[in-house]
């Protein structure tokens, strides 16, 4: 068990960093990708089956395919997908406070001592289950969620329009 | 093989008994992987060759339509043509374009083929033929479906071609637009059926209505108008034809395929007809009553086999419609999604609900809830095509 | 079938929805407006016939229904609705006569572009006099009294684009203001004296004996009982809308509207308006008949104006041409016959007079619209004549109301009516010249309308005009009909020999047997009117449009008088035109050099004061607050340095923070 | 020293978190730092994973609907995100985030 988790964290990590360091924005957005597969393969492992494919629905299916679609439309030539290399001053300053951020967690998880919970068998929660917690205890919370998403779409959408609507007689 | 064991051997318990036949050979500890790369052999097989005669069926069919006579020099009736087709994909170069990115033109058809396979996982084949028992299969199946467009996008992108990168560009269009009707035309089955569980799903469909109508969610006002745009979805989903404009040759040259030659061509081939064969089975498994005898005397005919039988003349119809419909415009497919398919779906939730609030109604009450129900399909989906063709008139083409 | 008082409301409600609905109605939407109008007419003519037959019951009674319509204070002001013989013959005349005039309307206005407009207005003005006659409150008759007022302005002005009826509208409505201002006056004194309008309220409105007591009994200026200031005030009112000496100018030029507007207004309502208001306070006017040292009765100055007016109209009468002219003037004179007869005292004569004048000068009125219809539109009888032969029925009718008009004896409506005015003249024991007055009036009615007629209808045709012409559509000759029978019949009402009428109005009269001398004069007196009337223009038809009338050939400067209609318009233009210019001019000075003036000093002054303060706040003020500002823009600069929006900045520093919150957390000791 | 499973899950999530955290203090691309963001809110939902699994209350399952949640408001939260992108990049026609500060002092 241990092992399987080992291996999807070392992975998960890995395609991050790597992301986060290339130069090539697709192939960031793609391994990014690949790692939010991998977060979804950890939820798997510890039981949340039906997070796990939401993970994947949201963030495979939708969020990435919102990021390339951004990706593609703000690149000034559509073949050079390349970016400016970043100023190496800001880039040491981001690796010092990340560090720091890092060590200072590391040293908060290490030290505290955490219940050893005796959790040996996988805890399921049914999707069943979750779906009358959903209702019922949460609903509240699902509904504003709801609100929000909604208000988020017409957001976005205003967001991003082109002010042709209005000013289309000025333009064109 | 003793005699008590062929005793028991029947029709429909015959998959099951050959593969503990082959695992009751091995120890124990080595069983349940061996019952996997079983099933996983079986259905690449069986599909393998399913799609080998789909291709064959297919421009069969297209050549009877189209009044010619199709694949018909190789083996009997051109039987033997998948084969050579497959051999000459085996045997061509495969170019890879120098500005192209090696990598991801690499993985794009085989992550395609990868995702479009892993759907199978949980589609239930029969009365006991799942590959895996999911408690959120249905959901499962979607995201791995999601993922197919992605790869389209790298295959798109990665071949460093204009008309690939207008090819991914229009499949995440298309992928933005469609999923949504194709996951909210098939929550009312959810809502009624209570499960994301696909064997649940079919279970939940058996019984018949005055002893002979199967209770199917097709055979209900809300069934259908799910079923009428699950399909839809599915078919733009799979980028079939009306809706294949990522790979529309008139326009783009066959789009983020044009780069690809020889065996990753076939790859791409291979991920579509998969792809469309397990959205055609999803759609028997959550409309058509799965597995299920469509009257209770064919109940001795194996399940696997009536599913077969559905998905095929699912299959047949995407055929057909393939060779009937002409290719839409990328705006008339968006708008056809934002505002025609998705208000649909969104009603038909309503009408869902409604139906599952009066499931105690008998009587009288059930004609008038059959009623309400049809009227909560038809006259939305009369006011809004009214509303959205208004000023389309029939084309004249003068010199056409 | 009987009508409530409290229902009263109802008839002039009925015209003012279908005046709503006219309105509405699209230009398109003839039959819709002219039904609806016609529809509304009808159903108050049958609920005014229902409130008749209520009020016959007790003609002694005076039903009352009042209501507070708003207060102020403790002070109500109340209104309500009145219901005796009097409102409810009037109004039964009002809506028959504008019930057949809307009929005819349908047809004369037929091709009108604005036709829905028009019965909008006619409907407006038939809601409006119908309030009038309902009212309980001299309020509320005065907010009909102007809604009417209104709905003439706008009907003689109907054709706007013509000037003259433009002009002629303005004048109406100016006219008719000076007036109403003396209304008003006489209104509001009236409620200051009585603190009440109500005309009838159980014993505490002002037509009542308490009220009427208090105001002959108190004396304003000169020794005039307030009674007596307050009914001449009123007078001012009713001698406006009347079309009294000498606020008369306006009603002949009102004839510029279309005829049916001077048939329902000019001639059978409005201008009765006032008539009827004389009648209507007809206690208040005659209260100070009680004091006999009182130096002047308000009835007298009616009396003297009402002869002077039936002498003036008749006399200008026979030199007119315009054949609508004409009965304008005549229409002119027979309200000042009515206003004679409320001065001497019969005021039920008045309203005799006035019914039976208003079916026949309606029918008049209608006739000459129908021959200005025939004739397409000419309506100088120098250029008609022949119309006898192809305007039958339009010929026989307007016969039957020159000879009810003229007095012709026995038969007609007008001869009775008449009758009992002279009659009633000469028994007032203050003076015989308002008789002599009318019995001048007589000859010169019968006249002028001899000479109308013979003009008119016989001779040879002297324009193409009438040449062409053809007569009139049922729509318009039926209503004629039924005037003309009407114009007969209702003098059998009021005869010597049956006063039904007198006695329904006021059940105190009782008639005087006798006059038959009186009779024999009048007679005489018709005769000789329409016999010299035919002598001079009936023996020797006029042959052609030009030729000069006889009169005029005869006497030139007099008949250029008449013609003139004795330089009324001139006169004042001369004398109340150029005060108004003048003290408009003096007005224009003052404000100019006087008022402008001081608010020129003021301004300067204040420019003067804003250019100091101006000087102080620029230097001492502003210097200070600038300096200050400077000095807090230079320190928010430095500061400002801070947001250098650089987001990787801020981020980092929140990275920073968190990396020393948790430090100290975890340094700082475990509590 | 053996750490024990929660505490594994909560440095694999840390690491995650400063993985994200130095990507979007680093990159100057926006959609980068976006998506930096987008790591460290996984990041987040995996300690509500871990906290859940190996927590006292597994059977309560607050720590699964809360990650439910929490994925439905990233998700709106790219969308905007990638929105506002879209229109920073209309009106400066690039979308360095150093150069998006407009609204400086």
């Amino acid at each position: 068990m241990t092992l399987a988790f080992l291996a999807i964290a070392f992975v998960t990590v890995a395609a991050a960093a790597v992301a986060m360091a290339l130069r090539n924005l697709i192939h960031s957005a793609l391994l990014l990708v690949f790692n939010w597969a991998g977060i979804a393969a950890f939820y798997l492992w510890a039981g949340a089956e039906f997070v796990a494919f939401s993970q994947l629905m949201v963030y495979v299916g939708a969020v990435s395919m919102v990021v390339l679609f951004a990706v593609l439309l703000t690149q000034r030539s559509p073949q050079s997908f390349r970016e400016q290399p970043d100023s190496i001053s800001r880039v040491i300053g981001a690796l010092l406070v990340g560090g720091a951020v890092l060590g200072v967690l590391f040293g908060a998880v290490l030290s505290s001592r955490l219940a050893p919970s005796a959790a040996t068998a996988t805890p399921t929660i049914s999707v069943k289950e979750l779906g009358s917690l959903l209702m019922g205890p949460h609903a509240a919370a699902l509904l504003i969620v709801g609100v929000i998403l909604t208000v988020t779409l017409i957001g976005a959408v205003i967001i991003a329009s082109t002010d042709h609507a209005e000013s289309g007689k000025d333009e064109s | 093989m003793n005699a008590a064991f062929l005793a028991t051997l029947s029709l429909e318990l015959l998959p099951a008994q050959l593969r503990d036949m082959v695992t009751g050979w091995l120890p124990e500890p080595w069983r349940w992987l061996v019952n996997s790369i079983l099933a996983i052999a079986v259905i690449l097989a069986s599909f393998g060759l399913l799609f080998a005669y789909l291709t064959l069926a297919e421009r069969k069919i297209l050549g009877r339509v189209q009044n010619r006579p199709g694949p018909n020099r190789t083996g009997y009736f051109g039987l033997l043509q998948p084969f050579a087709d497959g051999v000459k994909a085996l045997t061509k170069e495969d170019i890879v374009p120098r500005g192209a990115d090696h990598l991801l033109h690499f993985l794009a058809p085989v992550a395609l083929l990868a995702f479009s396979i892993m759907t199978f996982a949980v589609l239930p084949f029969g009365r006991n033929l799942v590959a895996v028992e999911l408690d959120a299969g249905v959901l499962y199946f979607f995201a791995a479906g999601a993922a197919t467009e992605l790869a389209v996008f790298m295959a798109g992108w990665a071949s460093h071609n204009k008309y690939s990168l207008l090819a991914a560009m229009r499949a995440l269009a298309q992928l933005i637009s469609y999923e949504l009707p194709l996951l909210l035309s098939f929550v009312p089955v959810i809502m009624i059926a209570g499960s994301l569980s696909t064997q649940e799903i079919v279970h939940r469909q058996s019984g018949w209505m005055f002893g002979f109508v199967p209770q199917w969610h097709v055979l209900t006002p809300w069934g259908f108008a799910g079923f009428a745009i699950f399909m839809t979805a599915a078919l733009a989903e799979s980028n079939r034809s009306p809706f294949d404009l990522p790979e529309a040759e008139s326009e783009l040259i066959a789009g983020h395929l044009t780069e690809y030659s020889g065996f990753k061509y076939a790859l791409f081939f291979m991920a579509e007809y998969f792809g469309m064969c397990a959205l055609c089975g999803m759609a028997v498994t959550l409309f058509l009553g799965g597995w299920q005898a469509p009257l209770p005397f064919l109940e001795f005919i194996p399940s696997y086999v009536w599913f077969a039988t559905k998905m095929l003349t699912l299959l047949l119809g995407f055929i057909w419609v393939r060779c009937t419909f002409p290719r839409l415009r990328i705006d008339q497919l968006t708008r056809f999604a934002w505002k025609f398919l998705v208000p649909l779906a969104l009603i038909n939730l309503g009408t869902t609900a409604f139906w599952s609030l009066t499931s105690g109604w008998t009587g009288g009450l059930q004609i008038a809830r059959w009623l309400v129900a049809i009227a909560l399909v038809v006259i939305p989906f009369q006011l809004i095509g009214r509303k959205l063709s208004a000023g389309l008139g029939p084309r004249t083409y003068r010199y056409a | 079938m009987n009508l409530s008082v409290q229902y009263l409301w109802l008839i002039p409600a009925l015209p003012l929805l279908a005046a709503g609905i006219g309105a509405l109605t699209p230009r398109s939407g003839k039959a819709i407006a002219a039904g609806a109008t016609i529809g509304a007419m009808g159903l108050a003519f049958v609920l005014s016939c229902g409130a008749l037959v209520t009020a016959l019951k007790d003609p002694a009674a005076h039903l009352v229904a009042n209501f507070t319509w708003f207060e102020l204070g403790h002070s109500a002001v109340r209104l309500g609705w009145l219901l005796d013989p009097l409102t409810a013959l009037m109004c039964v005349m009002v809506t028959f006569v504008g019930l057949l005039i809307f009929i005819f309307s349908t047809g004369y206005m037929h091709e009108d572009a604005n036709f829905t407009r028009f019965f909008c207005f006619l409907s407006l003005f038939a809601a409006a006099m119908l309030g009038i006659l309902i009212a309980n409150s001299l309020l509320l008759l005065f907010i009909s009294w102007e809604l009417v007022g209104l709905a003439s302005y706008l009907l003689i002005g109907f054709w706007f684009h013509k000037p003259a009826a433009a002009a002629a509208a303005k004048k109406a409505f100016i006219t008719t203001r000076i007036g109403d201002l003396g209304f008003l006056l006489g209104m509001l004194w009236l409620s200051d004296a009585t603190g009440s309008l109500l005309f009838y309220d159980a014993g505490k409105g002002v037509l009542e004996t308490s009220a009427l007591t208090a105001l002959v009994t108190q004396t304003t200026v000169g020794g005039l009982a307030v009674s007596t200031a307050i009914g001449l005030l009123l007078f001012c009112g009713a001698a406006g809308k009347s079309g009294q000496f000498p606020l008369h100018v306006w009603l002949p030029d009102a004839m510029e509207g279309p005829t049916p507007v001077s048939a329902l207004i000019h001639a059978a309502t409005m201008v009765a308006a006032g008539v009827f208001l004389i009648a209507r306070v007809y206690p208040l006017m005659s209260a100070d008949q009680a004091i006999a040292t009182a130096p002047l009765h308000a009835l007298s100055v009616v009396a003297a104006i009402g002869a002077i007016t039936a002498l003036l109209g008749a006399v200008i009468a026979v030199a007119q041409n315009d054949i609508k002219r004409i009965l304008a003037f005549s229409t002119v004179s027979q309200l000042g016959y009515m206003m004679l007869a409320l001065g001497v005292g019969s005021w039920v004569a008045a309203i005799f007079h006035l019914l039976t004048h208003a079916f026949f000068k309606a029918l008049l009125f209608l006739a000459a619209g129908s021959v200005i219809h025939a004739a397409h539109h000419e309506q100088d009888i120098r250029q008609l004549g022949g119309l006898k032969g192809p305007l039958k029925v339009t010929f026989a009718t307007f016969a039957i109301g020159m000879m009810a008009l003229a007095g012709v004896p026995f038969v007609f409506s007008g001869f009775w009516s008449k009758e009992a005015i002279l009659h009633a003249a000469h028994g007032w024991n203050v003076s015989h010249l308002p008789f002599y007055a009318g019995l001048v009036a007589v000859v010169l009615t019968a006249f002028y309308m001899t000479r109308l007629v013979a003009e008119a209808f016989f001779g040879q045709a002297r324009s193409p005009a009438s040449e062409h012409a053809h007569e009139s559509p049922a729509v318009m000759t039926v209503p004629l009909v039924l005037l003309a029978i009407c114009a007969v019949l209702l003098g059998f009402l009021g005869t010597p020999y049956w006063p039904w009428l007198q006695h329904t109005l006021d059940p105190k009269f009782h008639s005087e047997p006798g006059g038959g001398g009186l009779m024999v004069t009048s007679i005489v007196l018709v005769a000789l009117g329409i016999g010299s009337g035919w002598a001079v223009y009936g023996r020797r038809l006029r042959a052609k449009a030009s030729a000069p009338d006889p009169i005029e050939a005869k006497v030139p400067d007099l008949f250029a008088a008449l013609a003139a209609r004795l330089g009324f318009d001139e006169l004042y233009a001369a004398t109340v035109g150029r005060l108004n210019t003048f003290l408009a001019d003096a007005a224009d000075v003052f404000d100019r050099y006087i008022w402008d003036g001081a608010v020129r000093l003021l301004a300067g002054l204040g420019q003067f004061t804003g250019n100091v303060t101006r000087e102080t706040d620029e230097n001492l003020v502003n210097g200070g607050f600038d300096a200050t500002s400077e000095q807090l823009k230079s320190t928010a600069k430095t500061y400002s340095r801070a947001q250098t929006g650089d987001t990787h900045g801020y981020l980092m520093l929140v990275a920073l923070g968190f990396v020393l919150l948790v430090l100290a957390v975890m340094l700082g000791g475990t509590r | 020293m053996s750490l024990s499973p929660l505490q594994l899950c909560l440095l694999f999530s840390s690491a995650l978190f400063c993985v994200g955290l130095i990507g979007a203090l680093s990159r100057s691309n926006t959609i980068l730092v976006l998506l930096g963001i987008e790591l460290m809110l996984n990041a987040a939902n995996i300690n509500f994973i871990a906290f859940w699994r190996f927590g006292p209350a597994p059977a309560a399952g607050t720590g699964v609907v809360f990650v439910l949640f929490s994925i439905a408001v990233a998700a709106a939260e790219a969308a905007v995100g990638l929105a506002l992108v879209i229109a920073v990049y209309r009106h400066q026609k690039n979308i360095r985030l150093q150069e998006a500060n407009r609204l400086k002092g």
